[in-house]
């Protein structure tokens, strides 16, 4: 699997991406930067956490207006993947790349903590790793994760199963506690329709190696660079 | 010269918890007669143009493009 | 600005007349209004330690693994592999009582600043706070603010923030303690300094651009607050960590390159301390043209821009030859980037700006001359030993709540907002360990990083105290597994022109220096702040102390989580001191007593014995025992974890109140799979060790039959915090 | 019933990143003649008072006690 990771003025958690990545493909990503214009021969882009343009006017917003989203359009009009997480799926949502957007965490607070995460569906590139219904831990960090899509989009993302995570319970209950943001019907993370752009809040990059705590992450990037690859490296 | 300002509100509909978070201090404050609360941002910028018409026209643009996103939210430009 | 340049003015700047007259001798005549504005900064306090200087300079400062102690703008030490830590803590604390939310986050943007500047990657930021009474509605107010201002700009720049610590008591009221940490990896052979060299070099400007933020902040670091301290508000600045975070980047990739001759980070008193001390420090003159920098108000004066403090900017020395590479790099973040000057061998700084000199200082006297002050000091009188105190409590209801008070609480809700992960190599989060474990990046190496102090004590006894607060950042980082190798400090007092207060400040650093020494623990940083004081009430005496250990393996650290079927061991000698101690104030209502004492040799047997054992890979958990004493530290590793633990009675002698609660110095809680062999090595090395019951998967029960649910306690503990800042009505 | 509109900004000589960022991405959008940017909140509420001038006094108070941080921010009152 060829991965690039792009990266934005501001953007942080980059570095932790690729760790991931070179760790769960063997492979170490291209890093991008956001005014270069080629993804050719590209398999997976990934947006990456952090701050771009520091968040300010509204996560993502400005980001999403970069050279690089040019590219990024193309990408996905191919049927490219894209993984965008935490900021990530902001500046996909800004672009219109997947549908709603991520407002202010309903209790006003950046939360930094693990979550608990059900996998909706395990038959996409991102999740043949898991199983429909498994529970995963993964770190979160964010002030703006609060997702929100009129009720239509709603109705249409779960009629078409495309909610890709929710905020669960310990036992896999997506109760109102388990949902510290506040998000529309616990949505953690979504698909486009196509299933090949997977938009998630939470951090499973930083839960690869059990000195950090644990490998709950780990199954979403084996199973993307399983996916992807032509000589399987697993 | 002209100035812009452009007002950026979250679209009814759309929940507000800075509005009501605020709505609840001013309460908490003894400001009882305070109604529902919405909070938004204003994006006040000069303008090398002459034509306010041509001004607004250009600060809407802008808004539609950057300022706003209207998934959630809706604006208003004002040219002074 | 046409005000004259007198003695009057010289005071309204904060010099007195001796210093006045000082600065008309050097200069042979009157000073301009920005030669004025010069002398009074770097004169200040927080610029020439004029109170502390004579004291911190009986700090041990050296040991093998020093690369570079105090001077410099932060501390270095060889981790190993051919890395260093670099390290540093600093104070913003009357910004932060003036605006919560921007003081705290511009003193997170400087630390870093004073960490990145010498080449150093920041991967890991603490932060030590201290608060009033949490009964006041304005404590509440500042805690959120702080809070959230170092979240909002950790968060933004993406440098985990991993631990720290809080303590809330009246005297901080008006007048809180905001000191931030930040530790930072270069390759040891890569350190950058910030001696100018090169006469005709470029001196070069980047970052963002010089507005009038927080004109005279250095000299209002070091003044007393008065009722007029609202009007001193505009000084406030405000932070822009987006723009931080790509002058770190930057930054840091010019310095892979071979361009700098000497950098340094605008800090307190802006373009005049960078400039001056680069110049200084190289033994070379410089000379800054003020129409070259970068400015975000129109008509400024020179006087304005050379005392700006205007956050995320750099001074810089550049090879002449690498000007445009450097050009590049800026442009390329989005930063401003202007040659404002160049170095001379004139030993002056001059200051031009529309072809006018605004400024013409020699450097040496400059720094030679500025005030340094023997102040009178009255010693701490010893407090009376406590005398027998009864215990009408029983040990169940006091452990309840002890666990509960504010400076027992959970801090979740704080760590809850602080982004502990970025990077991906925290080890150890806020929690989980007596100090946070980062990973190196791409090795197994890993740094222990901690802050400590215990104000009470020290306020009753500086010298015992000084000491503690070193001792107990030792101990916490021996608590991971980890060697203890340096600390940064941060000496927060009130008006040192009060002998009493002067006087703690010596104290202090005699006992923190004692420690220091027979712990083989030097200082390599650190920063004052003195004049805490609101309306003539001075603040609790309070050298906060950042440690910094290094750990071979990160894999070896171990944190506090208790886990069933363990025994649970003591490793040090329990007499149940009393003094001082957070029973004794919660529980018996008193804050008196001598402090316990810290027995110096006796914290390095034990601290190098548990060491051991966590290396030899016998010990599943470890928690130091610190605030609270015993029962406490026991209580904390089962709520951290996922066990209960059954307690056995302690020795005859000591009454079970003071053995439980008491707050002896150098102990550890061990929790091991076979107690028999960890006692016998104790045994065999001489260290004071006993078996204390052991852990189970059920509740806590005391010696007493008391049981108590893990999950009730958990939730007493986590209640604090919550219900103060989270439920409405509260105050 | 009446409708007030407070308007907060920060104070002249303030740095604004936000603002900065904006007009920067403003240029970048080919929106070149935009001068400097200045990014605020509007906080728009009901109130359960008759009298414009009572009205207008207490968002002032609001205003000063809670909406605007008045150690950087400034702020104006309108009432509709
Ligand atoms: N301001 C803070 N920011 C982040 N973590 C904190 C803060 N205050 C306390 N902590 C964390 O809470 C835990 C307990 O702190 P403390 O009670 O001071 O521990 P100890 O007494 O063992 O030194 C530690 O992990 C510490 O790093
Ligand atoms: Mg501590």
């Amino acid at each position: 699997m060829k991965a690039a990771i792009v990266v934005f003025p501001g953007i942080n958690r980059d570095r932790d991406m690729a760790i991931a990545l070179e760790k769960c493909s063997g492979r170490t990503p291209r890093m991008v930067w956001h005014k270069e214009t080629d993804l050719e021969g590209v398999d997976l882009v990934v947006i990456p956490g952090g701050f771009s343009y520091g968040d300010y006017l509204r996560c993502g917003a400005m980001a999403a207006q970069s050279p690089v989203m040019g590219a990024i359009r193309a990408h996905a009009a191919r049927g490219g993947h894209i993984l965008g997480v935490c900021n990530g799926f902001q500046i996909l949502t800004e672009a219109g790349l997947l549908p709603g957007a991520l407002l202010r965490n309903a209790n006003l607070r950046f939360l930094s903590m693990d979550c608990h995460l059900r996998v909706e569906r395990a038959d996409t590139d991102f999740t043949s790793r898991y199983q429909t219904g498994a529970v995963f831990r993964s770190p979160m960090a964010h002030g703006d994760g609060n997702y929100f899509a009129d009720d239509a989009t709603l109705e249409r993302l779960e009629g078409e199963n495309h909610v890709a995570f929710r905020y669960v319970t310990l036992t896999g209950e997506p109760t109102a506690s388990a949902n510290r943001n506040g998000s529309a019907r616990n949505i953690a993370g979504i698909y486009s329709a196509n299933l090949r752009i997977l938009g998630l809040m939470p951090h499973p990059e930083d839960l690869v190696d059990p000195l950090m705590g644990g490998t709950d992450g780990k199954p979403l990037f084996d199973g993307i660079s399983a996916a992807l690859s032509d000589t399987l490296a697993a | 010269m002209m100035k812009a300002v452009v007002t950026v509100m979250l679209k009814t509909g759309v929940l507000d918890p800075q509005g009501k978070a605020i709505g609840q201090a001013l309460h908490g404050l003894g400001f009882g007669n305070v109604g529902e609360v919405r909070m938004g941002k204003v994006i006040e910028f000069e303008l090398a143009e002459a034509d306010p018409a041509k001004a607004k026209a250009q600060a809407e643009d802008m808004a539609r493009k950057l300022l706003a996103n209207t998934v959630i939210e809706g604006f208003k430009v004002e040219i002074i | 600005m046409a005000k004259d340049v007198n003695q009057a003015l010289a005071r309204e700047f904060g010099l007195s007349a001796d210093e006045y007259a000082r600065v008309l001798d050097i200069m042979g005549r009157t000073p301009s209004l920005t030669e004025l504005g010069i002398f009074s900064v770097m004169w200040s306090e927080h610029c020439s330690y004029k109170s502390s200087r004579v004291w911190l300079k009986t700090l041990p400062t050296t040991a093998p693994w020093v690369i570079h102690g105090p001077g410099e703008n932060a501390g270095v030490v060889d981790i190993g592999e051919g890395l260093a830590a670099i390290f540093k803590m600093e104070s913003h604390n009357h910004p932060s009582f003036i605006e919560p939310y921007q003081g705290a986050a511009t003193g997170v943007g400087g630390i870093l600043r004073d960490v990145f500047t010498m080449g150093a990657r920041p991967i890991a930021n603490l932060n030590a706070l201290r608060f009033g009474d949490p009964k006041l509605p304005r404590t509440k107010r500042i805690v959120d603010g702080v809070v959230r201002g170092i979240g909002g700009y950790g968060n933004c720049v993406g440098v985990p923030t991993v631990g720290g610590e809080i303590n809330f008591h009246p005297a901080y009221n008006g007048n809180p303690l905001v000191n931030a940490m930040t530790v930072g990896i270069a390759a040891r052979d890569k350190i950058f300094l910030s001696a100018a060299a090169g006469i005709g070099n470029p001196v070069v400007y980047v970052g963002s651009k010089t507005g009038r933020d927080g004109i005279h902040g250095a000299t209002m670091a070091s003044a007393e607050f008065g009722k007029d301290s609202e009007e001193k508000r505009p000084t406030v600045q405000v932070g822009d960590p987006f723009t931080e975070k790509l002058l770190i980047e930057a930054c840091l990739e010019l310095m892979a390159t071979d361009a700098i001759v000497a950098i340094q980070d605008m800090g307190a008193a802006g373009l005049t301390s960078s400039s001056v001390e680069m110049a200084g420090k190289g033994g070379v003159g410089i000379e800054l043209d003020l129409d070259a920098v970068p400015q975000r108000e129109t008509h400024m004066t020179a006087y304005e821009m050379m005392l700006s403090e205007s956050q995320e900017r750099m001074l810089i020395v550049v090879k002449p030859e690498r000007r445009e590479m450097a050009q590049a790099i800026f442009e390329k973040w989005d930063l401003d980037f202007a040659v404002i000057g160049h170095l001379t061998d004139t030993g002056r700084i001059v200051v031009k700006h529309n072809g006018t000199v605004e400024a013409d200082i020699p450097l040496d006297p400059l720094a030679e001359q500025a005030p340094l002050y023997h102040r009178p000091i009255a010693e701490t009188p010893k407090r009376p030993s406590l005398g027998p105190v009864v215990d009408t409590a029983g040990l169940g209801a006091a452990l309840e709540t002890l666990i509960a008070c504010p400076d027992l609480a959970s801090r979740s809700w704080v760590w809850d907002q602080y982004d502990s992960t970025v990077g991906g190599q925290t080890v150890k989060r806020p929690g989980a360990s007596d100090a946070a474990i980062v990973k190196l990046e791409g090795r197994a190496r890993a740094l222990a990083l901690t802050t400590d102090c215990t104000p009470r004590y020290v306020l009753a006894d500086p010298e015992a105290g000084g000491a503690q607060a070193v001792a107990e950042a030792w101990r916490n980082i021996t608590a991971t597994g980890a060697r203890p190798l340096a600390i940064t400090d941060n000496m927060n007092f009130a008006n040192p022109e009060k002998p009493e207060i002067m006087g703690q400040f010596a104290a202090a650093i005699r006992g923190m220096a004692a420690a220091c020494v027979a712990l083989d623990f030097p200082v390599v940083s650190g920063n004052v702040s003195l004049y805490n004081e609101t309306e003539g009430r001075p603040i609790l005496p309070t050298p906060a102390i950042g440690g910094l250990g290094v750990l071979e393996d990160a894999a070896q650290a171990v944190g506090v989580a208790l886990t069933p079927g363990l025994d649970l061991v003591l490793v040090g000698s329990t007499a149940g001191w009393l003094g001082q101690s957070l029973w004794l104030r919660e529980i018996a209502g008193r804050e008196d007593g001598p402090p316990p004492p810290v027995d110096l040799a006796a914290e390095r047997f034990n601290g190098d014995f548990v060491r051991g054992q966590i290396l030899q890979g016998h010990v599943r958990a470890c928690h130091d025992c610190s605030d609270g004493g015993l029962l406490v530290a026991i209580a904390e590793m089962t709520m951290a974890g996922t066990a209960g633990a059954r307690l056995l009675p302690g020795p005859a002698g000591v009454a079970p109140h003071a053995f439980w609660f008491g707050e002896d110095q150098g102990r550890y809680i061990l929790a091991v799979p076979d107690a028999a062999a960890v006692l016998q090595a104790a045994a065999f090395a001489g260290v004071p060790a006993i078996r204390l019951g052991e852990s189970n998967a059920g509740d806590l029960t005391l010696p007493d039959g008391t049981t108590m649910s893990v999950a009730a306690l958990r939730s007493a503990n986590e209640r604090f915090f919550r219900a103060w800042m989270d439920e409405p009505g509260q105050a």
